[in-house]
């Protein structure tokens, strides 16, 4: 059997005496790509800030690809990518040395970002833009230019579709499904729902913090 | 053919070197020593209240431009470019008051530094307008830069007359410290009275002539910036052709 | 302009009063300023006894850039500027609230602070009147000065550091000020100060005056 | 004839030296609903942000409800809302309090806050919750709550539908057609080109900074 | 880590040498409060004298207070312990790397600051050398303590506030060895300034060491 990429047990995380996640368990084999839905304010974006190391385990257990959430934090990010609302990139630095610094600090080969870079259409004059100039579509193609080019094994993706243009949107669908087609797994949630859906093999369904069986009222 | 106005300026920077050197000679080898200065040092009267002066009216015309900028009526990008260009060469001549009082204060009061407030609050406005510089040199909108930078000079200046006020009260208070400005009851006469007019003169128009071409160099980026505008725009404008 | 002014002052003073930061951390901030500054200009007494008043005018003016930044930290953080500009307040009326807001911190902070000092000191009361009036008028003067620069530097991606150095050399006449009075005050000299006292209110008139007038062009221009 | 709620001719805007909107001339006649278009970073922020007054109008000319943008910003300001990417909300205040700072500040009546909060959800806890605590989605909500109570003549979005859940997107539609029916103008731009363009009465085509009659490549 | 710690620093710099705002803001900054303070401090010479090494010390430390804000906020401003923690860099490297930066820059800043000291008191070359040694260990040791507190507030709403409040009184001990090691040098006892010396050459080993250890549990805890 295949280990889960995301195996998560009774997860309980808070938010001062908040329940972001209120016992979430579910499972997610290597090279699937799942989608999380629910309504504002479910608790997709903790989950996905869970998975990667960023909110801490309150309760119950969990690993991803591998590396304990309790225990093994460092060793789950630096196996993971994220693509969330903030795009965590140096504005004083171009697009092209953002990619550069991400990739050594990673310890990623440095000659994967010309790729990326001509694959998001970030040449010419937008590679020597200082990120902190770039339209928020544009920035949005640099942190997946990132992630494209870390090409992590487990690619968690907070509504990526946002701010991104109709090429883009194309373009996005391409990679999650190469992402899929090398075996990486891809945790994503999105309220695109058709969109999304098409790509995924699977749908959880979120609300107040618990998966739920079947989508509750107008998710 | 140089314009009539580039000729001025011209003409103004000529005017200022002769009567620098002119100052210098006459300050170095025609005026009297004066008692109580160390071997000639009372030369530096020729240049240091001169260059303080200066500092002064550098920073009184970048006022005065910032307020022309600011009101409704005059406003105008010409006077921001004034405003930069005329303090930036206060900046210069402040430093070079703070320089030569130090060199002068070495030999007269046997250090190079003291606490004086006078002192001090120049060092402050030295300070004060390299602040004004740098929120300058923050990059922005054009016209934003010139709004925000006019109302700093316009807060830094309310700030000059204040400070030197304040000294003097501060003096009338106090006595004079440990320091005294030996100078100021200096009898000046005679060929020095008019050698330091001369340097007063002089000094002023080397203030006119840098911020001329200051204000010269920052147009001509203007209008640099202003000829590529069009070829930015007609980039801008291609830009949809090159994604298809 | 004046209904602004108060609604923006509300507002700053509810979210301080709900975070605490000016009394959990700009007051323990200030008492380690005079005390740490105390030791490192020597535990000699004889240079700091007469610096106490200098001392504690310094810790207010480090404090006050403090209250500045976090005054445009509780504005929408990167997009202070754009929401100040969309509000619709009168900019006079942001400008006049923001200090006002500034300045009731700054007052409290000065009381606590003054208190160990005038203790130590034990000044009459003619000098406590001298006291408190130059503490309203030195907060005014460098709240204003503070709000308008603030706003200067509001959206810059420098702006902890361009702030510091735009503000404290403009303080020096408040600071001197301030500090005179009260080394006259503290000294029993009531009397003497009142020049300096008279200086404080021209400085803080004029800056006020200044950032009523300014504030408008200052939030209008892109 | 009724007048043009918006009118720009020749609009040009800088950002330093890079031409943001690179000359751009249209209409939009009061009461109308229309959507810009265009791929990533072709210019549709910059057009929003111009006609709410907070870009200058580097040359050309521009009035928006009647109020000049090069002379007159402040009283174009007050008749416009603005949902942009950035929220420009009080993190430390609550959603109540955010609405009543709002509408106290743009001189609206304050009996329109309750009605608006229960139109967008967020009664009960989560209208007693910091800003600064929301997920996106809510905080999206909060600010389109200010907007719905301000109820302003034009109204400015961009991508509003980034973030809202279903039954959100739902709600926007339905705000933007009863806007519509009271008489308000509404400059949108989206990517979600489907859910847009069937509220729109016209789409504006935008790319590289200026107005183009067809759509052009893949926006 | 080492490799991590280059990768940091060089980026950082390379930041700092883009924006210049060591130079045209912190180092202005510097002198305004050097100013400042001999201005609060009165023109009474017998005061200044003995507080010049003080009053310099006293400039590097708020200046290293500006260096480790600005340190944080070059990091993806909200997002900064995020986008930290998601680098995969090594918590250590991350520390030294911005350790580092933010030494380089005091260190050019205490060099332009201190030229103009050690000519106004001209000090010998003995004390030279202490001033040297003192400067680089004092360095060290802020730029460490700020480094981890700034860690500490970053992301935190209340940073601008906290940040001095941590940093002020654990620097107490730099800046007091500092002072005297330099008071000691400049006063042409260079010999008395060893015990000092080795004390900041202490304290910042300990911060560093510290920084070292604790600055992965900082990041990691949410
Ligand atoms: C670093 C040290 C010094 C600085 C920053 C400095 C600064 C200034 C300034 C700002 C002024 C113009 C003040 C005014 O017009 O009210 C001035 C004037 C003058 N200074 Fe200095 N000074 C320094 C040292 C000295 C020394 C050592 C002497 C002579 C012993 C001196 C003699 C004078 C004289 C004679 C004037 C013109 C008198 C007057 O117009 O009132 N200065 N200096
Ligand atoms: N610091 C906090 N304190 C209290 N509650 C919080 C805090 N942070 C988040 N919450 C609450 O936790 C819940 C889950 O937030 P989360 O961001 O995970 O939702 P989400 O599913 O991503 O929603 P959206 O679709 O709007 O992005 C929300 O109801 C939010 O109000
Ligand atoms: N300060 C700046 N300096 C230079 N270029 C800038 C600056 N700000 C924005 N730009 C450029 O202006 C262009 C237009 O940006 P804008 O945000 O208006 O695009 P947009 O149409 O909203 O794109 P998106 O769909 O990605 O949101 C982009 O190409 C961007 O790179
Ligand atoms: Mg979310
Ligand atoms: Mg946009």
């Amino acid at each position: 059997m295949a280990p889960a990429a995301v195996r998560l047990r009774e997860a309980v995380a808070l938010a001062g005496h908040f329940p972001l996640l209120a016992g979430v368990s579910f499972e997610i084999d290597e090279g699937e790509v799942a989608l999380v839905r629910g309504p504002n304010g479910a608790g997709k974006t903790s989950l996905l800030r869970l998975c990667c190391g960023l909110l801490a385990l309150r309760s119950g257990e969990g690993t991803v690809l591998g590396h304990d959430l309790s225990k093994d934090r460092r060793g789950v990010r630096r196996h993971v990518g994220l693509l969330g609302h903030q795009s965590l990139l140096y504005e004083e630095l171009t697009v092209e040395e953002n990619l550069r610094f991400a990739l050594r600090a990673s310890g990623s080969p440095a000659d994967r970002a010309p790729a990326a870079v001509l694959r998001l259409g970030l040449t010419g004059r937008l590679g020597s833009t200082p990120v902190g100039r770039l339209s928020a579509g544009q920035r949005r193609r640099t942190a997946l230019a990132v992630l494209l080019a870390r090409d992590p094994g487990l690619w968690l993706l907070d509504e990526p579709h946002a701010g991104l243009d109709q090429e883009g949107r194309e373009l996005l669908d391409e990679l999650v499904a190469e992402a899929r087609a090398r075996g990486r797994t891809v945790l994503m949630c999105s309220h695109e729902h058709d969109r999304a859906a098409a790509l995924s093999d699977r749908v959880i369904w979120m609300v107040g913090g618990r998966i739920v069986k079947e989508p509750v009222g107008v998710a | 053919m140089p314009s009539l106005r580039s000729r001025l300026v011209t003409l103004v920077g000529w005017l200022a070197l002769v009567g620098v050197i002119a100052t210098v000679w006459l300050g170095l080898f025609v005026t009297p020593d004066a008692v109580g200065f160390p071997d000639g040092l009372v030369r530096l009267l020729y240049v240091h209240p001169p260059m303080a002066w200066v500092a002064f009216v550098a920073y009184g015309m970048a006022f005065l431009s910032s307020l022309l900028y600011l009101w409704p009526r005059t406003r105008d990008m010409r006077f921001d470019r004034l405003a930069g260009a005329s303090a930036e060469v206060g900046v210069v001549f402040t430093g070079l008051t703070l320089v030569t009082g130090s060199l002068w204060g070495r030999p007269t009061w046997g250090v190079w530094w003291t606490w004086d407030p006078l002192l001090t609050t120049t060092a402050l406005l030295f300070v004060l307008y390299l602040g004004y510089l740098a929120l300058r040199r923050v990059p922005g909108d054009p016209e934003a830069v010139a709004g925000r930078s006019a109302i700093a000079a316009l807060i830094a200046f309310v700030d000059v007359p204040v400070v030197y006020f304040s000294v003097s009260w501060w003096r009338s208070l106090h006595q004079a410290p440990t320091v005294d400005f030996t100078g100021r009851h200096l009898y000046v006469h005679g060929s020095m009275a008019w050698t330091m007019l001369l340097g007063f003169v002089s000094f002023t128009l080397a203030y006119a002539w840098m911020t001329a071409r200051r204000y010269r160099l920052a147009s001509l980026a203007v209008q640099q910036e202003d000829e590529g505008l069009a070829h930015a725009i007609a980039e801008r404008r291609a830009e949809g052709r090159v994604l298809v | 302009m004046l209904r602004d002014a108060a609604l923006v002052a509300g507002k700053d003073l509810r979210i301080e009063l709900r975070s605490r930061v000016a009394l959990n951390q700009v007051v323990p901030f200030a008492a380690a300023v005079v005390l740490l500054f105390g030791l490192a200009l020597g535990p000699d007494r004889s240079v700091l006894a007469p610096a106490a008043a200098g001392l504690f005018w310094i810790a207010v003016l480090l404090s006050a850039l403090l209250a500045t930044q976090r005054s445009f930290a509780v504005e929408s953080a990167d997009g202070a500027r754009d929401g100040l500009r969309l509000s619709g307040l009168d900019p006079a009326g942001i400008f006049l609230g923001k200090v006002g807001a500034v300045v009731a911190e700054l007052l409290v902070l000065e009381v606590l602070l003054a208190f160990g000092v005038a203790v130590l000191y034990g000044a009459h009361l003619a000098g406590a009147l001298v006291l408190l009036g130059s503490c309203l008028a030195a907060s005014i003067g460098l709240g204003a000065v503070g709000i308008v620069y603030g706003a200067v530097a509001s959206g810059l991606r420098v702006r902890e550091t361009l702030l510091p150095l735009l503000i404290l050399p403009v303080a020096a006449p408040v600071l001197l000020g301030a500090t005179k009075a009260w080394d006259e005050a503290l000294r029993g000299t009531p009397s003497h100060a009142l020049g300096w006292l008279s200086l404080l209110a021209v400085f803080a008139v004029v800056y006020v005056a200044i950032g009523v007038v300014a504030f408008g062009p200052l939030l209008e221009d892109a």
